[in-house]
């Protein structure tokens, strides 16, 4: 059966009827071919408007209608509603919009009228050949999981199981905690940051809807948003947290000594260990890599001091299938390494630092209890050179991006270095400072001002060790004149980037990376805590460098867009989406590469669509060398003639 | 006397970002000739070579694609693969003859309304002196 | 009527034909077609044109109607015929003169088709013998033509050396020779023999041929499930070559071309078509009769040497070798008729 | 050079060890072929294959047909098919790899190196003969072309009877195979777009009026298409009709099959026809120059082609055919792809 | 431009009737020429149809000649063209040209007993022979037919077959069982044998899917029919309807114009179609 179109053309007032002959426009189209109705009105947006449209949709069983209007962004909805209140699919409804795209762009009349004309032809020719659709709807996997399990993924995990919604805590380090629990005071307000993580660790592990698994890592990510299915595989402790009664008598037998993650290699510790006192879940770990073997035979020396029998050797990894209906990845940040910084003697000399072995050195739990002592032979560093920007804002050899914590943290070190040893001198060699943030820039000033710390406005060009001294060479450009420091002590600000095997875990749950390797947020303005992938949100540094308020306010959107999506029982999900062909198909995969959503997929050489991840933008379409796959109601034959019409053919 | 040639455009627009930009020239009232006529696509990377080339065949003077500047477009990378199609198709046609003037592409966010008006003033401009497009048009 | 022309004076002859088009082979970068010439362009020395002269008669593509919508949206039909246009065409090859017969043939019968007899009886055909075989892969001697048949020829030119042995079979001929009479001189017996003696030359000359053409129609008639087909045509590639090529194949589609759909204009045309295209037969169910290139590759075959046999007494085929030489894949004719005659 | 000899043992070999289906490779063809494509089925005919400087077709263009058959047969025979590749066919290879057409067990691959040479074109070939029918022909090792007719030997450098393509050729020997006759060889040419970069240098107008006439030429035999290893699509859009036509195909289906191109050969068409061609084969073609072969009316097509060959290579640094698994040039992008064209 | 056939006569839509619906729908058109000279044709003659800017498709004509105000065809929606004469309503302007092809050589059957078998739309182009030896019954012998569809709602001319009830025997079928059918369950073939037509003085005129004819051959011939007693339709892709596009050949024959009409002794002696 020919298609019964209704063509509604609006005045708009005179906005449109001032430069648009409307009646004639009316009138032209009264003739075309499916056109079965053509009327103009004053303002079809008005009640008065809609009535007389689903009116019109019913005198004359019309079962599609093009509304000449304004931009579609301002009433496609209303007309929509009207379609549907006149009994027809909400699909059959278009507009063609000649307001912004005509009247109001133009002045002589007469061209106007005709290009109102063909642009209302053009969305007849659409609509005609527009199907009825559904919105499709699904179920949701009423729990959601958080992976990495620093300040930010604690955050979201609270956030979340504070809402009522049960939360899978995957972290893969024995112990929650992430970098923040290894700082000793955090800027700008200098409070003790394990003062304030540990709390939260510990309302965590109390949590009833939190589900923790430590030392653990995401295997396997299959499903779509509202309903992913996660393997996870938990690796053995070799140490059963029930049994185990904290007497620490295994360490005291341990034979192996290994460099500390904790201290970042400051100290050593046991293969046998307890990552640091307030590690959350509070229990042992026997890391495989260094113990002699976990034969008996070779060793064994930790169990048999185990009175309660809490050490089992023959543990083995577990796999843990979940299913959830929401994802927040938080897998944070590393250090620059060493093996990138070689200039800077970083790794070569053992008093050159980075900022995070500073922290450790300045923190009461660390490894000099809080006393700031040089490496090399512990004696107190009377000279101290801080370097920013080490490693980043370095197109040439490093990162190009700023790192974005520096300025703050090493203004923080030269304070902390100042309270400690009141008689020493700090210097900080700075490309520029930035201190945005709520009371940042303060803090830098008192740290100029008060801590009278010498601020050097240049780049280093080289450190190497002479009798003892660490000898800095470097420019001050505001002065002009090189300077040569001989420190006792050189703490480099490392470049921030994405935590080792973050591209991997990207991969696995098909969100991007940007091509600094941090996590790919859906849009840089309007979606900063969408990952690509519906369902999966991103929080703290694994998407870009940020300080711990700025990680906190991520990982509680992420943890509230989740929540969007758990608190409903099923989804909805815009139907016009790509629809394939299979018998032109011959399986090349290229709009599977193509596909920004990961929704198309091959399955015997031939691709399938996931509507549920599809959101029909039609690059597949034009990818596609066969014509096997097009989006529905906006198809290449539904182009081919909207061109027609569009050149008056 | 002959009436002035009036060169007849297709403009393929991405909905987020040029469609709306067109639509702010509106809102703000801006002036441009009418010889475009604007089709809204979901994303610049929709836009087959064929839309193109059917274009041209059934008769249009120019052909415009538009898009979302890299890395706003709101389907991530949809404009990227634009870019390289494009660029391609353009190679091509102008490596067969036809007047590189003709055949365009430009980023036009939602807050460049003036950009796109400008763009369509000058491509109207340009495309005045060539005259007809007859070398791809379907003549019978 | 029997007359002898200097070559000197040809071109004044074409010159004088002052009414009609002339057509003849002319060569650009190697290639040869029939255009449009004037009297000094035209050549005698040229091998076989890549199309043949049927286009001349049958082009590629001609309107059948034009359509356009009423006011009342009803649609409006015109007729639209060749517009008259007398035509000679020079040089053309006995061979594809005696295809032209064919055509008549397939356009006349039960129902004359008007299109193409519109041209037809505008166009004068004037022969030039093959006095050297213009094609390595000629063999118009096996399929009953010589290199100086006159079927379907108005004149006949020889070239005896410094002049033209010029004969004439149809008032069309004469006509064109009338109008220069002046130019032509009654022929001397030494002429005639001449003539002849090249004739019997040229046959001789004949660089390919097919024994026991005879054998090859009966035969062909119980071979048609024979698997045969299948291994000759392993390498066709299903292109269109051989029959668009071909002065005999005149499978045509009629199709509707529109200039705009709203209103509705356009006009019907009539393009070649071609047997061994997949789409050729598909019905719109999606079966098709000749699925396959074997089942098509057979079709050629059959048509030409059988089914034409029965419904018109002649081979579909005149020897030019056009669909040898410029086969992509070397599949040649004259093995295909050699492996059906000696097919056990 | 390649050994024929080996070659036919090789082939004798897997036929008869049951290794492959059939052996697509050349044999000697009738009059005027001096190489035409073969399917051997029997050991013994394994001595029919020939490899000679005529050798110019890409038989990676049957593997479509055998595609299609194995679709159709009911117990289909898994075994691969012996097929016998050039350098160029061999990228051909790689390319229906990389668009998962086939699988590497579909074929085994005979290579042979066209080594500092390649194969003839036909058109410069009969040009030097100037009528003179050539028996037999073969490289002489130095790059010169020994022709043997009835009347004597005659010997021509390799560059002035090769085929434009291999004077351009950046892999003179197979890029992927079972076993390789000849030597591997890694000649890169001093020019790989002169034959595109001639037209280049024309002005707009020069451009346009050259390929105006090639177009009105066409007269949409689509042996072009009909040869090319890449134009596997069951259905093109130049087809009036839908050809991937099934069951469960609706009307509307088939009656909104658009008509993108009338079947008239007009230079509108035909120019919208091989437009079409060369962007779908942009980054998928491997300039076998088939297509331009098998032109009976010599349009140079190859280098629509070839020009998309090389601005994939200067804009995009993308080379075909090299790496089955590397992401096709239309559905992959880099950040820095230029964009100075754009507005 | 009257003796130019590739120029179609206008004809006017002046009866749309629904036949089936559903995945394969049918629509039965009644069309009246708009200038008088159109033409007559005989029982199993078919006419190319155009729909201007779509193009022509040919369809067999199921009207009898007896019936001069009007010609009739039943249109299975297959492709371009069909779906836009199904788009097509009262009123419409179509093209029409032909008649075209031979026909059933019904003035040979005096006195037989006519057996029509038909398979889905396949009743359509005996449907006129049907006619016509209806308004002629004392010509003929015992009409009879037996007519099957997929499904109960594909059965098309339903009115039509209830009246014809009255007048002659009518076994109807479908291919599965189906609530409240109470006639024959299976395919048209098995109901031949079912229903054992004799051969005794009779003629049957089949037409339906190819695979449909193979079968009822076979089984007519089982019960005894000669070849020459089995008539038959053939349908191929057309184009000028005057064998000359060379597209319909069966053999040395055209369809569109030694066809469609054979019988079974005919068809044999053509190269092997189904």
């Amino acid at each position: 059966m020919k298609k019964r179109t209704g063509v509604f053309v609006c005045h708009c007032g005179i906005n449109i009827a001032g430069t648009v002959d409307v009646k004639k426009v009316a009138d032209k189209l009264s003739k075309h071919d499916g056109v079965a109705h053509s009327e103009d009105y004053v303002y079809m947006c008005s009640d008065p408007g809609q009535k007389l449209i689903t009116n019109a949709i019913k005198e004359n069983n019309l079962d599609s209608i093009v509304v000449s209007c304004c931009s579609p962004n301002l009433h496609e909805k209303t007309f929509q509603n009207a379609a549907k209140a006149g009994g027809i699919n909400e699909f059959q409804s278009e507009i063609a919009n000649i307001r912004e795209q005509c009247s109001w762009v133009h002045k002589d009349k007469e061209k106007a009228t005709v290009k109102a004309e063909k642009i209302t032809r053009s969305a007849v020719e659409r609509v005609i050949r527009n199907e009825s659709l559904d919105p499709i709807s699904f179920p949701v996997t009423r729990r959601g999981m958080v992976i990495g399990a620093g300040i930010a993924g604690i955050q979201a995990a609270l956030d979340m199981a504070n809402t009522g919604y049960e939360v899978i805590l995957v972290e893969k380090n024995p112990s929650i905690g992430g970098h923040m629990i290894q700082l000793s005071e955090t800027f700008p307000t200098l409070d003790c940051s394990q003062c304030i993580l540990s709390p939260k660790m510990v309302e965590v592990s109390k949590h009833e809807n939190i589900k923790l698994l430590t030392y653990s890592e995401v295997q396997e990510v299959s499903g779509y948003v509202g309903n992913f299915k996660v393997k996870i595989k938990k690796n053995p402790t070799f140490v059963d947290p029930k049994k185990c009664t904290l007497c620490d008598e295994c360490t005291k037998v341990c034979p192996v000594v290994t460099s500390n993650e904790f201290d970042l290699g400051l100290t050593g510790r046991r293969a046998i260990y307890m990552p640091f006192p307030q590690a959350i879940p509070a229990t042992y770990t026997l890391d495989d890599k260094n113990c002699p073997g976990l034969l008996p035979i070779a060793c064994g020396k930790c169990s048999d001091v185990c009175d309660p029998g809490a050490i089992d050797y023959d543990q083995k990894p577990e796999i843990i299938e979940e299913e959830v209906g929401a994802i927040v990845v938080a897998t944070g940040f590393d250090l620059y390494g060493k093996e990138e910084m070689g200039e800077y003697g970083y790794g070569k000399y053992a008093d050159v630092l980075d900022g995070l072995q500073f922290e450790r050195l300045c923190s009461a739990s660390g490894p000099t209890q809080g006393k700031i002592l040089r490496p090399s032979d512990h004696k107190v560093p009377k000279e101290v050179v801080f370097i920013q920007c080490s490693g980043s804002r370095d197109p040439e050899l490093h990162c190009a991006y700023c790192s974005k914590i520096c300025c703050m943290y090493t203004a923080k070190h030269a304070l902390l270095y100042k309270h400690h040893v009141p008689d020493g001198q700090a210097y900080i060699f700075y490309i520029d400072i930035r201190s945005g943030g709520k009371g940042y820039e303060e803090f830098v000033q008192r740290v100029i001002e008060e801590d009278d710390v010498v601020y050097l406005r240049g780049k280093v060009s080289k450190i190497f060790e002479d009798n003892g001294k660490i000898t800095v060479w470097g420019v001050d450009t505001l002065s002009g004149k090189n300077v040569e420091i001989n420190a006792d002590l050189v703490v480099l600000a490392q470049a921030m980037r994405p935590s080792k095997d973050a591209d991997k875990l990207a991969k696995l749950l098909k969100i991007g990376t940007d091509k600094d390797g941090f996590l790919q947020e859906a849009h840089p303005k309007l979606r900063p805590v969408e990952s690509v992938t519906a369902g999966m949100f991103l929080a703290g540094a694994a998407q870009a460098p940020k300080d711990i308020p700025e990680a906190v306010a991520q990982a509680s959107g992420a943890a509230a867009k989740a929540v969007a999506i758990l608190s409903q029982e099923n989804l909805f999900h815009s139907p016009q989406v790509a629809k394939n062909f299979p018998n032109l198909c011959t399986g090349c995969g290229m709009c599977v590469d193509v596909c920004p959503y990961g929704a198309l997929s091959l399955k015997d050489g031939k691709v399938e669509v996931n509507e549920i991840l599809c959101e029909g933008c039609g690059t597949c379409s034009a990818t596609c060398l066969r014509a096997a796959i097009e989006v529905k109601n906006i198809t290449p034959l539904q182009i081919y003639e909207m061109i027609n019409a569009s050149l008056g053919g | 006397m002959a009436e002035e040639f009036e060169p007849k455009i297709v403009a393929f627009l991405c909905k987020w970002c040029s469609s709306a930009g067109s639509d702010l020239a509106g809102v703000s009232r801006m002036q441009y000739p009418s010889n475009v006529v604007p089709i809204t696509v979901m994303c610049s990377g929709s836009v087959s070579p064929l839309y193109i080339l059917s274009a041209f065949n059934k008769g249009a003077d120019g052909v415009l694609v538009s898009g979302c500047h890299p890395g706003d477009c709101h389907y991530i990378k949809g404009n990227y693969y634009a870019r390289r199609r494009i660029a391609l198709v353009k190679e091509l046609l102008e490596f067969t003859g036809l007047e590189p003037e003709r055949f365009q592409m430009s980023w036009v966010s939602a807050a460049e309304g003036k950009k796109y008006t400008e763009i369509i003033k000058d491509f109207v401009k340009i495309l005045k002196p060539l005259g007809p497009q007859k070398k791809l048009g379907r003549s019978q | 009527m029997q007359k002898i022309l200097t070559k000197k004076s040809f071109p004044k002859w074409v010159e004088d034909l002052v009414n009609y088009q002339i057509y003849a082979p002319v060569e650009k970068n190697d290639l040869w077609s029939y255009e449009i010439v004037t009297a000094n362009e035209i050549t005698i020395d040229y091998p076989n044109t890549v199309l043949s002269p049927k286009q001349i008669t049958f082009p590629q593509r001609e309107f059948f109607l034009e359509f356009n919508q009423n006011e009342d949206g009803t649609p409006g039909v015109k007729e639209l015929l060749p517009e008259e246009n007398e035509a000679v065409v020079f040089g053309v090859r006995p061979c594809d003169a005696k295809g032209v017969t064919h055509m008549d043939k397939v356009f006349g019968g039960d129902f004359e088709d008007a299109y193409y007899w519109k041209r037809r009886n505008q166009v004068t055909l004037v022969g030039l013998a093959c006095n050297t075989p213009p094609s390595p892969n000629c063999f118009c001697t096996s399929v009953e033509g010589s290199p100086y048949s006159v079927e379907g020829l108005d004149v006949l030119l020889t070239d005896i050396g410094d002049r033209f042995f010029v004969q004439t079979f149809t008032k069309k001929g004469d006509r064109i020779i009338n109008a220069s009479k002046g130019l032509f001189a009654a022929p001397k017996p030494k002429e005639k023999t001449d003539m002849e003696k090249i004739h019997q030359d040229a046959v001789k000359a004949m660089p390919r041929s097919l024994k026991d053409m005879k054998k090859i129609p009966p035969k062909l008639k119980d071979l048609f499930e024979a698997d045969l087909w299948d291994l000759e045509a392993m390498s066709c590639i299903s292109c269109g070559i051989c029959t668009y090529l071909c002065p005999t194949c005149h499978c045509f589609d009629i199709q509707d071309e529109i200039t705009s759909s709203s209103p509705l204009e356009g006009k019907r045309v009539r393009t070649w078509d071609n047997c061994q295209f997949p789409d050729f037969t598909m019905h719109s169910s999606g079966h098709n009769p000749r699925p396959d290139k074997a089942s098509r590759l057979r079709q050629r075959i059959m048509h030409k040497f059988q089914y034409f046999v029965e419904n018109h007494k002649n081979y579909q085929c005149i020897g030019c070798g056009r669909c040898i030489s410029k086969c992509p894949v070397g599949i040649d004719i004259i093995q295909v008729l050699e492996k059906v005659r000696d097919h056990v | 050079m390649v050994n024929l000899d080996d070659l036919k043992k090789e082939a004798h070999r897997i036929l008869e060890e049951n290794k492959v289906k059939y052996i697509i490779g050349y044999s000697q063809g009738s009059n005027g072929f001096p190489a035409v494509p073969a399917f051997i089925r029997n050991p013994e005919d394994s001595d029919n294959l020939i490899w000679n400087p005529a050798c110019i077709h890409n038989l990676t263009r049957f593997l479509r047909d055998e595609k299609k058959r194995k679709a159709r047969e009911k117990h289909p025979d898994n075994r691969p098919v012996g097929i016998i590749v050039k350098g160029c066919d061999s990228r051909a290879i790689n390319v229906l790899l990389q668009e998962n057409y086939i699988t590497r067990e579909d074929v085994f691959i005979l290579g042979v190196s066209c080594e500092d040479t390649g194969v003839i074109d036909e058109k410069k070939l009969a040009k030097k003969l100037m009528g003179k029918m050539a028996l037999s022909f073969d490289w002489d090792g130095n790059r010169n072309l020994v022709v043997t007719t009835k009347n004597g030997e005659i010997k021509i450098n390799a560059d002035e009877v090769l085929a434009e393509r291999c004077l351009e050729c950046p892999a003179q020997s197979p890029v992927v195979y079972d076993i390789l006759f000849g030597d591997k060889v890694k000649r890169s040419p001093e020019t790989r777009f002169e034959s595109v970069e001639k037209i280049e240098k024309l002005s707009t107008e020069e451009r346009w009026a050259f390929w105006k006439e090639q177009f009105d030429k066409c007269i949409r035999c689509y042996a072009c298409r009909s040869v090319c290893p890449m134009c596997y699509c069951d259905e093109c859009v130049v087809d009036t009709i839908s050809f991937a036509v099934t069951a469960d195909t609706t009307a509307e289906e088939k009656a909104q099959k658009i008509k993108w191109i009338d079947k008239s050969p007009v230079p509108s068409e035909t120019f919208f026809y091989h437009m079409v061609r060369a962007i779908h084969l942009a980054g998928r073609c491997i300039d076998c120059g088939e297509c331009e072969r098998v032109c009976p009316l010599d349009i140079p097509i190859r280098f629509l082609n070839k020009k998309l060959e090389k601005e994939a290579k200067n804009l995009f640094d993308y080379e075909v055919g090299f790496d089955p698994n590397q992401l096709s040039l239309v559905s992959s992008f880099k950040d820095e792809d230029p964009e100075d064209f754009i507005r | 431009m009257s003796d130019n056939a590739y120029i179609p006569k206008l004809s006017k839509i002046i009866e749309v009737i629904e036949e089936a619906g559903g995945g394969r729908p049918i629509k039965t058109f009644r069309t009246q020429f708009v200038d008088v000279n159109g033409f007559t044709h005989k029982c199993g003659q078919c006419a190319m149809l155009s729909v201007f800017g779509k193009g022509e498709s040919m369809i067999s004509i199921s009207s009898t000649p007896l019936v001069k105000d009007y010609l009739q065809f039943s249109i299975l929606k297959s492709g371009r063209v069909t779906s836009a004469i199904h788009a097509m309503q009262e009123g419409d302007i179509i093209g029409v040209r032909g008649p075209y092809g031979n026909n059933f050589p019904i003035e040979k059957w005096k006195g037989k007993n006519l057996i029509f078998i038909g398979g889905g739309i396949g009743l359509a182009p005996i449907w006129s022979v049907l006619q016509t030896a209806l308004r002629k019954k004392s010509y003929y012998g015992k009409l009879s037919l037996i007519y099957g569809t997929r499904t109960s709602p594909d059965i098309i001319y339903k009115e039509e077959l209830e009246e014809l009830k009255k007048e002659m025997t009518v076994h109807l079928s479908v291919d599965h069982e189906e609530e409240g059918w109470k006639e024959y369950v299976g395919f048209v073939p098995l109901n031949v044998l079912d229903k054992k037509p004799s051969p005794k003085n009779a003629v049957a005129i089949t037409c339906g899917p190819p695979i449909m004819i193979k079968f009822v051959i076979q089984n007519l011939e089982a019960l005894g029919f000669k070849d020459e007693q089995i008539y038959t339709t053939v349908e191929n892709k057309m184009k000028c309807g005057v064998g000359k596009c060379g597209r319909c050949n069966i053999g040395k024959h055209y369809v569109c114009k030694d066809g469609p009409v054979y019988s079974w002794a005919e068809l044999k002696k053509l190269p092997r179609e189904y």
